[in-house]
Protein backbone atom coordinates (compact mmCIF):
# COMPACT_ATOMS: atom_id res chain seq x y z
CA UNK A 1 0.00 0.00 0.00
CA UNK A 2 0.85 3.72 -0.88
CA UNK A 3 -0.48 6.47 0.28
CA UNK A 4 1.30 10.10 -1.13
CA UNK A 5 1.01 13.94 -1.33
CA UNK A 6 2.52 15.88 -3.59
CA UNK A 7 2.91 18.92 -4.46
CA UNK A 8 4.07 19.25 -7.82
CA UNK A 9 2.73 17.36 -11.60
CA UNK A 10 3.07 13.69 -11.46
CA UNK A 11 2.11 11.86 -14.59
CA UNK A 12 -0.99 9.37 -14.03
CA UNK A 13 0.03 6.38 -16.58
CA UNK A 14 3.71 6.56 -15.47
CA UNK A 15 2.48 5.58 -11.72
CA UNK A 16 0.04 2.73 -12.89
CA UNK A 17 2.61 1.11 -15.31
CA UNK A 18 4.64 1.17 -12.40
CA UNK A 19 1.86 -0.40 -9.84
CA UNK A 20 0.66 -3.18 -12.52
CA UNK A 21 4.06 -4.53 -12.52
CA UNK A 22 4.43 -4.56 -8.92
CA UNK A 23 1.21 -6.52 -8.88
CA UNK A 24 1.78 -8.70 -11.74
CA UNK A 25 -0.13 -11.72 -9.94
CA UNK A 26 -3.39 -9.68 -9.51
CA UNK A 27 -5.99 -10.32 -12.28
CA UNK A 28 -7.66 -7.23 -11.75
CA UNK A 29 -6.52 -3.49 -11.30
CA UNK A 30 -9.06 -0.73 -11.38
CA UNK A 31 -8.30 2.84 -11.16
CA UNK A 32 -9.32 6.55 -11.10
CA UNK A 33 -7.96 9.54 -12.22
CA UNK A 34 -8.99 12.83 -11.13
CA UNK A 35 -8.15 16.53 -12.91
CA UNK A 36 -8.16 20.13 -13.00
CA UNK A 37 -10.99 20.67 -15.08
CA UNK A 38 -10.52 23.68 -17.30
CA UNK A 39 -14.22 25.39 -16.89
CA UNK A 40 -16.42 25.27 -13.94
CA UNK A 41 -19.98 26.25 -13.88
CA UNK A 42 -19.46 28.30 -17.16
CA UNK A 43 -16.25 29.66 -15.66
CA UNK A 44 -12.66 29.44 -16.68
CA UNK A 45 -10.83 28.01 -13.83
CA UNK A 46 -7.27 29.61 -13.56
CA UNK A 47 -6.11 27.23 -10.48
CA UNK A 48 -7.39 24.84 -7.60
CA UNK A 49 -5.45 25.72 -4.79
CA UNK A 50 -5.67 21.95 -1.94
CA UNK A 51 -4.62 22.77 1.22
CA UNK A 52 -3.51 19.96 4.00
CA UNK A 53 -2.72 19.42 7.56
CA UNK A 54 0.86 17.81 6.90
CA UNK A 55 0.65 14.26 8.70
CA UNK A 56 -2.88 14.29 9.99
CA UNK A 57 -4.25 13.97 5.93
CA UNK A 58 -1.47 11.16 5.12
CA UNK A 59 -2.16 9.27 8.33
CA UNK A 60 -5.88 9.52 8.04
CA UNK A 61 -5.75 8.54 4.45
CA UNK A 62 -3.61 5.65 5.12
CA UNK A 63 -5.63 4.64 7.94
CA UNK A 64 -8.73 4.50 5.76
CA UNK A 65 -6.96 2.42 2.69
CA UNK A 66 -5.50 0.15 5.18
CA UNK A 67 -9.07 -0.85 6.10
CA UNK A 68 -10.37 -1.42 2.39
CA UNK A 69 -7.11 -3.33 1.59
CA UNK A 70 -7.63 -5.62 4.63
CA UNK A 71 -11.91 -5.72 3.83
CA UNK A 72 -12.07 -5.67 0.22
CA UNK A 73 -8.97 -8.58 0.27
CA UNK A 74 -6.78 -6.48 -2.02
CA UNK A 75 -3.14 -7.21 -2.95
CA UNK A 76 -2.23 -3.77 -3.19
CA UNK A 77 -3.69 0.26 -2.94
CA UNK A 78 -1.93 3.44 -4.32
CA UNK A 79 -3.43 6.65 -3.43
CA UNK A 80 -1.35 10.12 -5.44
CA UNK A 81 -2.91 13.12 -4.47
CA UNK A 82 -2.15 16.30 -5.31
CA UNK A 83 -1.92 19.89 -2.58
CA UNK A 84 -0.52 22.98 -3.16
CA UNK A 85 -1.78 24.74 -7.10
CA UNK A 86 -2.85 22.73 -9.69
CA UNK A 87 -3.33 24.27 -13.21
CA UNK A 88 -6.12 23.24 -15.13
CA UNK A 89 -5.59 19.80 -16.78
CA UNK A 90 -3.39 18.69 -14.46
CA UNK A 91 -4.07 15.35 -12.40
CA UNK A 92 -5.43 15.75 -8.62
CA UNK A 93 -5.99 12.14 -7.88
CA UNK A 94 -4.87 8.62 -8.87
CA UNK A 95 -6.41 6.04 -7.20
CA UNK A 96 -5.80 2.55 -8.03
CA UNK A 97 -6.86 -1.30 -6.87
CA UNK A 98 -5.58 -4.40 -7.37
CA UNK A 99 -6.93 -7.85 -6.30
CA UNK A 100 -7.77 -10.91 -7.74
CA UNK A 101 -11.12 -10.38 -9.25
CA UNK A 102 -13.14 -7.21 -10.61
CA UNK A 103 -15.96 -6.66 -7.78
CA UNK A 104 -13.47 -6.02 -5.36
CA UNK A 105 -10.87 -3.78 -6.69
CA UNK A 106 -13.87 -1.39 -8.57
CA UNK A 107 -15.41 -1.82 -5.35
CA UNK A 108 -12.43 -0.70 -3.49
CA UNK A 109 -11.71 2.04 -5.65
CA UNK A 110 -15.32 3.97 -5.35
CA UNK A 111 -15.02 3.81 -1.88
CA UNK A 112 -11.34 5.25 -1.39
CA UNK A 113 -12.44 8.35 -3.99
CA UNK A 114 -16.09 8.68 -2.17
CA UNK A 115 -14.09 8.98 1.47
CA UNK A 116 -11.46 11.53 -0.25
CA UNK A 117 -14.47 13.54 -1.45
CA UNK A 118 -15.98 14.39 2.00
CA UNK A 119 -13.74 12.73 4.55
CA UNK A 120 -10.05 13.49 4.04
CA UNK A 121 -8.42 16.24 5.58
CA UNK A 122 -8.37 18.14 2.28
CA UNK A 123 -9.69 21.64 1.17
CA UNK A 124 -9.85 22.79 -2.36
CA UNK A 125 -10.28 26.50 -3.40
CA UNK A 126 -11.48 26.98 -6.84
CA UNK A 127 -9.83 30.14 -8.47
CA UNK A 128 -11.26 31.22 -11.72
CA UNK A 129 -11.63 35.20 -13.12
CA UNK A 130 -14.56 36.17 -10.92
CA UNK A 131 -12.07 35.95 -7.84
CA UNK A 132 -11.73 32.34 -5.32
CA UNK A 133 -14.42 30.19 -4.24
CA UNK A 134 -14.00 26.80 -1.41
CA UNK A 135 -15.16 23.65 -3.02
CA UNK A 136 -18.10 21.99 -0.43
CA UNK A 137 -18.89 18.43 -1.07
CA UNK A 138 -22.45 18.23 -3.17
CA UNK A 139 -25.61 16.63 -2.06
CA UNK A 140 -24.71 13.63 -4.02
CA UNK A 141 -20.98 12.97 -2.37
CA UNK A 142 -22.78 13.61 0.82
CA UNK A 143 -25.65 10.49 0.35
CA UNK A 144 -22.04 8.51 -1.00
CA UNK A 145 -20.83 8.77 2.43
CA UNK A 146 -24.23 7.91 4.35
CA UNK A 147 -24.08 5.14 1.95
CA UNK A 148 -20.44 3.96 2.14
CA UNK A 149 -20.66 4.12 6.17
CA UNK A 150 -24.24 2.34 6.32
CA UNK A 151 -22.72 -0.34 4.34
CA UNK A 152 -19.27 -0.37 6.35
CA UNK B 1 -1.85 25.48 22.65
CA UNK B 2 -1.59 25.40 19.28
CA UNK B 3 -4.55 26.83 16.98
CA UNK B 4 -4.72 25.44 13.50
CA UNK B 5 -7.36 26.71 10.87
CA UNK B 6 -8.20 25.10 7.56
CA UNK B 7 -10.30 25.41 4.73
CA UNK B 8 -12.61 28.33 4.09
CA UNK B 9 -12.60 28.74 8.11
CA UNK B 10 -8.52 30.41 7.82
CA UNK B 11 -9.80 33.08 6.06
CA UNK B 12 -11.98 34.21 8.41
CA UNK B 13 -8.93 34.70 10.48
CA UNK B 14 -6.09 34.26 8.72
CA UNK B 15 -3.72 35.57 11.79
CA UNK B 16 -4.98 33.31 14.41
CA UNK B 17 -3.67 29.75 12.04
CA UNK B 18 -0.98 28.18 13.39
CA UNK B 19 -0.36 30.11 16.07
CA UNK B 20 0.52 29.13 20.04
CA UNK B 21 -2.43 30.80 22.08
CA UNK B 22 -2.82 31.18 26.28
CA UNK B 23 -6.54 30.00 27.01
CA UNK B 24 -7.52 28.48 30.40
CA UNK B 25 -10.02 26.23 28.48
CA UNK B 26 -10.22 22.66 29.40
CA UNK B 27 -12.37 21.30 26.26
CA UNK B 28 -12.53 22.40 23.05
CA UNK B 29 -16.31 23.85 23.78
CA UNK B 30 -15.02 26.79 26.40
CA UNK B 31 -11.73 27.52 23.76
CA UNK B 32 -14.40 28.14 21.20
CA UNK B 33 -16.44 30.55 23.61
CA UNK B 34 -13.29 32.05 24.64
CA UNK B 35 -12.06 32.46 20.64
CA UNK B 36 -15.63 33.87 19.70
CA UNK B 37 -15.24 36.58 21.91
CA UNK B 38 -12.39 38.31 21.01
CA UNK B 39 -13.10 37.47 16.86
CA UNK B 40 -16.64 38.16 15.55
CA UNK B 41 -15.37 36.80 11.87
CA UNK B 42 -14.45 33.25 14.02
CA UNK B 43 -17.60 33.10 15.77
CA UNK B 44 -19.28 33.56 12.42
CA UNK B 45 -17.07 30.79 10.89
CA UNK B 46 -17.80 28.91 13.67
CA UNK B 47 -21.62 28.65 13.19
CA UNK B 48 -21.31 27.67 9.46
CA UNK B 49 -22.73 23.99 8.86
CA UNK B 50 -19.94 21.34 9.06
CA UNK B 51 -17.35 22.46 10.82
CA UNK B 52 -14.91 19.90 12.16
CA UNK B 53 -12.18 19.74 15.23
CA UNK B 54 -9.12 17.42 15.79
CA UNK B 55 -7.23 17.50 18.84
CA UNK B 56 -3.79 16.27 18.81
CA UNK B 57 -4.37 14.63 15.16
CA UNK B 58 -7.75 12.85 15.88
CA UNK B 59 -11.25 13.87 14.74
CA UNK B 60 -13.32 14.58 18.39
CA UNK B 61 -16.94 16.04 19.61
CA UNK B 62 -16.56 19.37 20.59
CA UNK B 63 -17.16 18.68 24.16
CA UNK B 64 -13.67 16.81 23.87
CA UNK B 65 -10.91 17.92 26.67
CA UNK B 66 -8.05 20.05 25.94
CA UNK B 67 -4.84 20.93 27.86
CA UNK B 68 -2.02 24.10 27.09
CA UNK B 69 -0.57 21.27 25.23
CA UNK B 70 -2.67 20.27 22.84
CA UNK B 71 -2.98 21.12 18.80
CA UNK B 72 -6.39 22.30 18.19
CA UNK B 73 -7.39 21.90 14.51
CA UNK B 74 -10.65 23.61 12.79
CA UNK B 75 -11.68 22.56 10.28
CA UNK B 76 -14.10 23.59 7.65
CA UNK B 77 -16.15 20.97 5.21
CA UNK B 78 -13.37 18.34 4.13
CA UNK B 79 -13.13 18.19 0.03
CA UNK B 80 -10.50 16.44 -1.59
CA UNK B 81 -10.17 13.98 -4.76
CA UNK C 1 -16.01 6.09 -28.53
CA UNK C 2 -13.45 3.08 -29.42
CA UNK C 3 -14.24 -0.85 -29.22
CA UNK C 4 -10.94 -3.25 -30.75
CA UNK C 5 -10.76 -6.71 -30.67
CA UNK C 6 -7.08 -7.38 -30.61
CA UNK C 7 -4.75 -10.87 -31.43
CA UNK C 8 -1.87 -9.78 -29.59
CA UNK C 9 -0.23 -8.42 -26.64
CA UNK C 10 -1.32 -4.83 -25.63
CA UNK C 11 -0.17 -2.25 -23.25
CA UNK C 12 -2.64 -1.10 -21.41
CA UNK C 13 -0.97 2.11 -19.70
CA UNK C 14 0.67 3.23 -23.41
CA UNK C 15 -3.57 3.02 -24.12
CA UNK C 16 -5.00 4.52 -20.84
CA UNK C 17 -1.87 7.53 -22.31
CA UNK C 18 -3.64 7.80 -25.39
CA UNK C 19 -7.09 7.97 -24.44
CA UNK C 20 -6.19 10.29 -20.94
CA UNK C 21 -4.46 13.29 -23.86
CA UNK C 22 -7.75 12.96 -26.39
CA UNK C 23 -9.74 13.50 -23.05
CA UNK C 24 -7.86 16.58 -21.84
CA UNK C 25 -11.29 18.47 -20.32
CA UNK C 26 -13.00 15.36 -18.86
CA UNK C 27 -12.52 15.51 -15.20
CA UNK C 28 -13.44 11.79 -14.28
CA UNK C 29 -11.33 8.77 -15.86
CA UNK C 30 -12.14 5.29 -14.58
CA UNK C 31 -10.63 2.12 -15.86
CA UNK C 32 -10.14 -1.16 -15.46
CA UNK C 33 -7.51 -3.94 -16.66
CA UNK C 34 -8.50 -7.65 -16.77
CA UNK C 35 -5.24 -9.63 -16.72
CA UNK C 36 -4.43 -13.69 -17.35
CA UNK C 37 -3.58 -14.98 -14.17
CA UNK C 38 -0.90 -17.33 -13.35
CA UNK C 39 -2.81 -19.50 -11.28
CA UNK C 40 -6.13 -20.51 -10.38
CA UNK C 41 -7.93 -22.34 -8.11
CA UNK C 42 -4.41 -24.08 -7.13
CA UNK C 43 -3.35 -25.09 -10.68
CA UNK C 44 -0.79 -23.24 -12.91
CA UNK C 45 -2.14 -21.67 -16.11
CA UNK C 46 -0.28 -22.15 -19.39
CA UNK C 47 -2.70 -20.23 -21.92
CA UNK C 48 -5.69 -18.74 -21.73
CA UNK C 49 -7.64 -19.14 -25.18
CA UNK C 50 -10.14 -16.57 -26.26
CA UNK C 51 -13.09 -17.52 -29.10
CA UNK C 52 -15.23 -14.51 -30.61
CA UNK C 53 -17.34 -14.41 -33.50
CA UNK C 54 -15.63 -12.38 -36.04
CA UNK C 55 -17.71 -9.00 -36.86
CA UNK C 56 -20.75 -9.95 -34.17
CA UNK C 57 -18.22 -9.67 -31.09
CA UNK C 58 -17.40 -6.15 -32.19
CA UNK C 59 -21.00 -4.91 -33.31
CA UNK C 60 -22.39 -6.21 -29.43
CA UNK C 61 -19.83 -4.81 -27.58
CA UNK C 62 -19.82 -1.45 -29.48
CA UNK C 63 -23.87 -1.08 -29.21
CA UNK C 64 -23.79 -1.38 -25.48
CA UNK C 65 -20.57 0.86 -24.65
CA UNK C 66 -22.75 3.20 -27.36
CA UNK C 67 -25.63 3.07 -25.15
CA UNK C 68 -23.65 3.53 -21.94
CA UNK C 69 -21.65 6.55 -23.49
CA UNK C 70 -25.73 7.64 -24.05
CA UNK C 71 -27.01 7.16 -20.64
CA UNK C 72 -24.31 7.84 -18.81
CA UNK C 73 -23.19 10.81 -20.28
CA UNK C 74 -19.44 9.87 -20.90
CA UNK C 75 -17.33 11.66 -22.84
CA UNK C 76 -15.77 9.28 -24.24
CA UNK C 77 -15.16 5.45 -23.82
CA UNK C 78 -12.45 2.86 -24.27
CA UNK C 79 -12.78 -0.97 -24.70
CA UNK C 80 -9.79 -3.10 -26.07
CA UNK C 81 -10.21 -7.37 -25.49
CA UNK C 82 -8.14 -9.80 -26.53
CA UNK C 83 -8.76 -12.75 -28.70
CA UNK C 84 -6.43 -15.96 -29.25
CA UNK C 85 -3.65 -17.16 -27.30
CA UNK C 86 -2.88 -15.29 -24.16
CA UNK C 87 -0.36 -15.56 -21.51
CA UNK C 88 -0.36 -15.58 -17.84
CA UNK C 89 0.54 -11.94 -16.89
CA UNK C 90 -0.71 -10.37 -20.39
CA UNK C 91 -3.65 -7.84 -20.11
CA UNK C 92 -6.91 -9.83 -21.57
CA UNK C 93 -9.45 -6.13 -21.31
CA UNK C 94 -8.87 -2.27 -20.64
CA UNK C 95 -12.06 -0.26 -20.38
CA UNK C 96 -11.94 3.17 -19.72
CA UNK C 97 -14.54 5.80 -19.26
CA UNK C 98 -14.16 9.50 -19.63
CA UNK C 99 -16.88 12.06 -17.75
CA UNK C 100 -17.16 15.11 -16.48
CA UNK C 101 -17.81 13.56 -12.92
CA UNK C 102 -16.46 10.12 -10.93
CA UNK C 103 -19.94 8.70 -10.50
CA UNK C 104 -21.01 8.39 -14.66
CA UNK C 105 -17.47 6.88 -14.87
CA UNK C 106 -17.01 4.84 -12.23
CA UNK C 107 -20.51 3.06 -12.97
CA UNK C 108 -20.28 3.08 -16.71
CA UNK C 109 -16.77 1.21 -15.63
CA UNK C 110 -18.32 -1.22 -13.72
CA UNK C 111 -21.53 -1.93 -16.21
CA UNK C 112 -18.95 -2.13 -19.42
CA UNK C 113 -17.27 -5.14 -17.51
CA UNK C 114 -19.98 -6.80 -16.23
CA UNK C 115 -21.65 -6.84 -19.58
CA UNK C 116 -18.51 -8.70 -21.21
CA UNK C 117 -18.56 -11.16 -18.44
CA UNK C 118 -21.88 -12.68 -19.33
CA UNK C 119 -23.04 -10.83 -22.85
CA UNK C 120 -20.20 -9.88 -25.27
CA UNK C 121 -20.04 -13.07 -27.23
CA UNK C 122 -16.66 -14.21 -26.32
CA UNK C 123 -15.47 -17.68 -24.84
CA UNK C 124 -12.62 -17.92 -22.92
CA UNK C 125 -10.80 -21.43 -22.27
CA UNK C 126 -8.01 -22.11 -19.48
CA UNK C 127 -5.44 -24.28 -20.27
CA UNK C 128 -3.62 -25.89 -17.23
CA UNK C 129 -1.30 -29.27 -17.11
CA UNK C 130 -4.16 -30.63 -16.31
CA UNK C 131 -5.80 -29.97 -19.72
CA UNK C 132 -7.80 -27.30 -20.87
CA UNK C 133 -11.46 -26.26 -19.08
CA UNK C 134 -13.87 -23.90 -20.52
CA UNK C 135 -15.07 -20.95 -18.23
CA UNK C 136 -18.36 -20.16 -17.45
CA UNK C 137 -19.36 -16.81 -16.05
CA UNK C 138 -19.57 -17.68 -11.83
CA UNK C 139 -22.97 -17.31 -9.91
CA UNK C 140 -21.68 -13.71 -9.33
CA UNK C 141 -21.50 -12.64 -12.70
CA UNK C 142 -25.30 -13.86 -12.93
CA UNK C 143 -26.14 -11.74 -9.98
CA UNK C 144 -24.28 -8.99 -11.58
CA UNK C 145 -26.41 -9.43 -14.80
CA UNK C 146 -29.85 -9.84 -13.20
CA UNK C 147 -28.99 -6.38 -11.31
CA UNK C 148 -27.60 -4.27 -13.94
CA UNK C 149 -31.01 -5.52 -16.63
CA UNK C 150 -32.78 -4.59 -13.26
CA UNK C 151 -31.33 -0.54 -13.35
CA UNK C 152 -30.99 0.11 -17.17
CA UNK D 1 -27.70 -22.15 -44.51
CA UNK D 2 -24.12 -21.12 -42.70
CA UNK D 3 -23.97 -23.25 -38.81
CA UNK D 4 -21.21 -21.81 -36.75
CA UNK D 5 -20.69 -22.81 -33.20
CA UNK D 6 -18.88 -21.28 -30.33
CA UNK D 7 -17.38 -22.21 -26.88
CA UNK D 8 -18.22 -25.45 -25.51
CA UNK D 9 -20.56 -26.11 -28.16
CA UNK D 10 -17.86 -26.37 -31.08
CA UNK D 11 -15.83 -29.11 -28.94
CA UNK D 12 -18.66 -31.42 -29.38
CA UNK D 13 -19.05 -30.80 -33.47
CA UNK D 14 -15.98 -29.74 -34.43
CA UNK D 15 -16.97 -31.10 -38.04
CA UNK D 16 -19.85 -29.20 -37.80
CA UNK D 17 -18.60 -25.56 -37.29
CA UNK D 18 -18.32 -22.98 -40.32
CA UNK D 19 -20.11 -25.50 -42.65
CA UNK D 20 -22.86 -24.97 -45.14
CA UNK D 21 -25.40 -27.29 -44.56
CA UNK D 22 -28.71 -28.35 -46.73
CA UNK D 23 -31.75 -28.61 -44.18
CA UNK D 24 -35.20 -28.06 -44.98
CA UNK D 25 -36.04 -26.26 -41.62
CA UNK D 26 -38.08 -23.28 -41.41
CA UNK D 27 -37.17 -22.09 -37.67
CA UNK D 28 -34.15 -22.15 -35.34
CA UNK D 29 -36.26 -25.10 -33.12
CA UNK D 30 -36.56 -27.53 -36.46
CA UNK D 31 -33.00 -27.32 -37.24
CA UNK D 32 -31.84 -28.33 -33.86
CA UNK D 33 -34.42 -31.11 -34.00
CA UNK D 34 -33.09 -32.10 -37.74
CA UNK D 35 -29.58 -31.93 -36.01
CA UNK D 36 -30.19 -33.73 -33.75
CA UNK D 37 -31.25 -36.96 -34.66
CA UNK D 38 -27.58 -36.73 -37.51
CA UNK D 39 -24.88 -35.99 -33.91
CA UNK D 40 -25.60 -37.36 -30.80
CA UNK D 41 -22.98 -35.18 -29.16
CA UNK D 42 -24.61 -32.14 -30.37
CA UNK D 43 -27.79 -33.00 -29.21
CA UNK D 44 -26.10 -33.62 -25.53
CA UNK D 45 -24.38 -29.90 -25.89
CA UNK D 46 -27.96 -28.67 -27.11
CA UNK D 47 -29.67 -29.69 -23.69
CA UNK D 48 -26.75 -28.15 -21.48
CA UNK D 49 -27.96 -24.58 -19.74
CA UNK D 50 -27.12 -21.22 -21.44
CA UNK D 51 -27.66 -22.34 -25.19
CA UNK D 52 -28.06 -18.81 -27.15
CA UNK D 53 -28.81 -18.18 -30.64
CA UNK D 54 -28.17 -15.96 -33.10
CA UNK D 55 -29.35 -15.97 -36.68
CA UNK D 56 -27.71 -13.73 -39.52
CA UNK D 57 -25.80 -12.05 -36.09
CA UNK D 58 -28.84 -11.07 -34.00
CA UNK D 59 -29.66 -12.87 -31.23
CA UNK D 60 -33.04 -14.25 -31.38
CA UNK D 61 -35.07 -16.86 -29.47
CA UNK D 62 -35.87 -20.57 -30.82
CA UNK D 63 -38.38 -20.22 -32.68
CA UNK D 64 -36.65 -17.66 -34.75
CA UNK D 65 -37.50 -18.10 -38.57
CA UNK D 66 -34.88 -18.95 -40.47
CA UNK D 67 -34.24 -19.48 -44.17
CA UNK D 68 -31.73 -21.32 -46.84
CA UNK D 69 -29.67 -18.32 -46.82
CA UNK D 70 -29.54 -17.96 -43.02
CA UNK D 71 -26.12 -17.76 -40.68
CA UNK D 72 -27.08 -19.48 -37.57
CA UNK D 73 -24.80 -19.63 -34.58
CA UNK D 74 -25.18 -22.26 -31.72
CA UNK D 75 -23.09 -20.06 -28.36
CA UNK D 76 -22.10 -22.22 -25.06
CA UNK D 77 -22.54 -19.07 -21.80
CA UNK D 78 -21.00 -16.48 -22.91
CA UNK D 79 -17.34 -15.71 -20.80
CA UNK D 80 -15.55 -12.59 -21.58
CA UNK D 81 -13.50 -9.70 -19.41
Amino acid sequence: MRVVLVDCIFEPTTELKLFESENANSGAIATFMGRCRPRTSGEDVTALELQHYPNFTEQQISRFVQDICCSKRLHDALVIHRVGAISPGEAIVLVACASDHRAEALAAVETIIDFLKTDAPLWKREVTNNGAQWVEPTALDYQRQISRIAKS
Amino acid sequence: MRLLLFGQIRDSAEHLHDTEIISSARSVRELMGWLCQSDADLARAFDRAGLRVAVDQCFVDFDAAITPQSEVAFMSPLSGG
